[in-house]
């Protein structure tokens, strides 16, 4: 377990980066693109949480953002081609 | 510290280091269908390489074998799902008419459009 | 150990915060609904920090998916952008 | 490719439906392996017309076998794709030659297409924009060939050979 400070960081910094880049976006398609890379960060963080906490009911939250997190990408996606 | 959680603990770092640069390419690419390129991409690889590792490191750790089979099983719905909300939101932005980055060399997309419409009118 | 495991809580409440305040200084609407998202997925992972499974499960089902796609409906029924001469942003940006 | 039977798309479905149960629970309980396949049985008669048109067809011995050897050879390209991106990113100069080409592919079946277009998006430097008929629009990050031979010959034919069997 000593590695986890190193993951963790690594993490961090590429939350911070990919928030800078929804700070930034010069259009709405950019920020949409950091928040989903987020998305995906963020349920690897939440694995790795689940083996830190040694219990296993954990990783139905991962299951779950991984089933369900595309759902509102379609819906923005359909947004912008003029549809819905 | 035995091998199987070494072996978890190496494809976890590997998954990370993917992360970091699907961050950074976030930052440095020009426009945002590059963005897309290297930044939904490598996230995906990485969140297998971080989500399997996990499980390989959590039964490494003697804790019970229905972990690997549960992020399994997360790793295939992510690998399912993210590569169609990338095709979904790069089409959504070509629709509401972002335009491609000055160095780009060919548009065959604008030209197909530009084919069936004509064909359309007449 | 512990303290690292502190220092990420620390970073996700900052870019919830953030985050916030984007969604709600911002003039076109839809980026405003994706700061929202994001606020949604950060206050997800704080109930997983703070042990709450559940809860964290029900916050990532209606985060994710619905909020975002009955903002968008909204949005298709009204505008996209917000009039100019309302008011005006707040001190804490225009200085 | 017609339709099959109804009793073999229900069996088809009932043991999709079983093999996932079984990696969500993770355990060989006989009072688990009961429930799950009861429960299997009923949400199967619900979804079988939705889930599948070509029933048990699905698991003949080859086209599992080519799905075998597929899945290792599609890990070891989109390593491979993704380190030759990573070199791109962290290169100061930024070497990138970006474009939109045209690919043909000779897959017929709407599945086929479907997992065509994801390995493709997948595999970094080209994402897939549009897909209309059988006319891929693939956004490529380093253009080597914009002709539609050449563009297919690159990105296409290393994943059809594969999927040509898979899925007809």
């Amino acid at each position: 377990m000593m590695g986890i400070n190193v993951y963790l960081a690594l993490i961090a910094i590429a939350t911070l980066l990919s928030l800078y880049r929804v700070f930034r976006g010069p259009t709405t398609v950019d920020r949409l693109v950091a928040v989903d890379i987020m998305t995906t960060i963020t349920t690897g963080l939440m694995v790795l949480f689940a083996l830190l906490y040694r219990r296993m009911i954990f990783l139905d939250v991962a299951l779950v953002y991984a089933v369900l997190a595309f759902l509102g990408v379609i819906a923005f996606a359909r947004y912008l081609e003029g549809g819905i | 510290m035995n091998a199987v959680s070494a072996l978890g603990e190496l494809l976890v770092l590997f998954g990370v280091f993917f992360y970091f640069l699907s961050a950074l390419g976030l930052i440095r690419m020009p426009d945002v269908y590059n963005r897309m390129q290297t930044a939904t991409k490598s996230a995906t690889l990485g969140s297998l390489g971080v989500i399997i590792g996990t499980g390989i490191w959590a039964v490494g750790e003697g804790l019970h074998w229905g972990w690997i089979t549960k992020t399994l099983v997360i790793a295939v719905f992510l690998l399912l799902t993210n590569p169609i909300s990338a095709h979904a939101l790069i089409r959504g932005a070509y629709k509401s008419g972002i335009p491609l980055w000055e160095g780009s060399v060919v548009d065959r997309y604008r030209e197909a459009l530009e084919e069936s419409r004509e064909e359309g009118e007449e | 150990m512990t303290s690292c495991v502190q220092c990420i809580e620390y970073i996700m409440v900052f870019v919830m915060i953030l985050a916030a305040v984007f969604a709600v200084e911002w003039k076109d609407l839809l980026a405003a609904v994706v700061g929202m998202a994001a606020v949604s997925l950060v206050a997800s992972i704080l109930f997983f920090f703070l042990q709450a499974p559940d809860v964290a499960m029900t916050e990532a089902a209606i985060g994710a998916a619905m909020s975002a796609a009955v903002f968008i409906f909204a949005i298709k029924r009204t505008q996209r952008y917000e009039t100019e001469e309302e008011e005006r942003p707040g001190w804490w940006i225009r200085w | 490719m017609g339709e099959a039977g109804k009793i073999s798309r229900y069996l088809y479905t009932v043991i999709v439906l079983f093999i996932i149960w079984l990696f969500l629970t993770s355990s060989l309980d006989a009072q688990e392996l009961e429930i799950g396949f009861i429960l299997s049985l009923i949400v199967a008669a619900f979804t079988y017309d939705l889930f599948t048109s070509r029933g048990l067809a699905n698991l003949h011995p080859r086209r599992i076998a080519y799905a075998a050897a597929y899945i290792p050879y599609f890990l070891w390209a989109m390593i491979m794709a993704n380190l030759d991106v990573a070199y791109r990113v962290l290169h100061p100069k930024r070497p990138i030659n970006p474009g939109i080409v045209e690919c043909k592919t000779v897959l017929s079946s709407d599945v086929g297409k479907l997992s065509l277009a994801n390995s493709i998006t997948l595999t970094p430097g080209t994402i897939t924009l549009d897909v209309i008929g059988d006319r891929y629009f693939i956004h490529w990050i380093d253009v080597k060939d914009a002709s539609i031979e050449g563009a297919s010959e690159n990105i296409t034919r290393p994943f059809e050979k594969f999927l040509k069997v898979i899925f007809g």
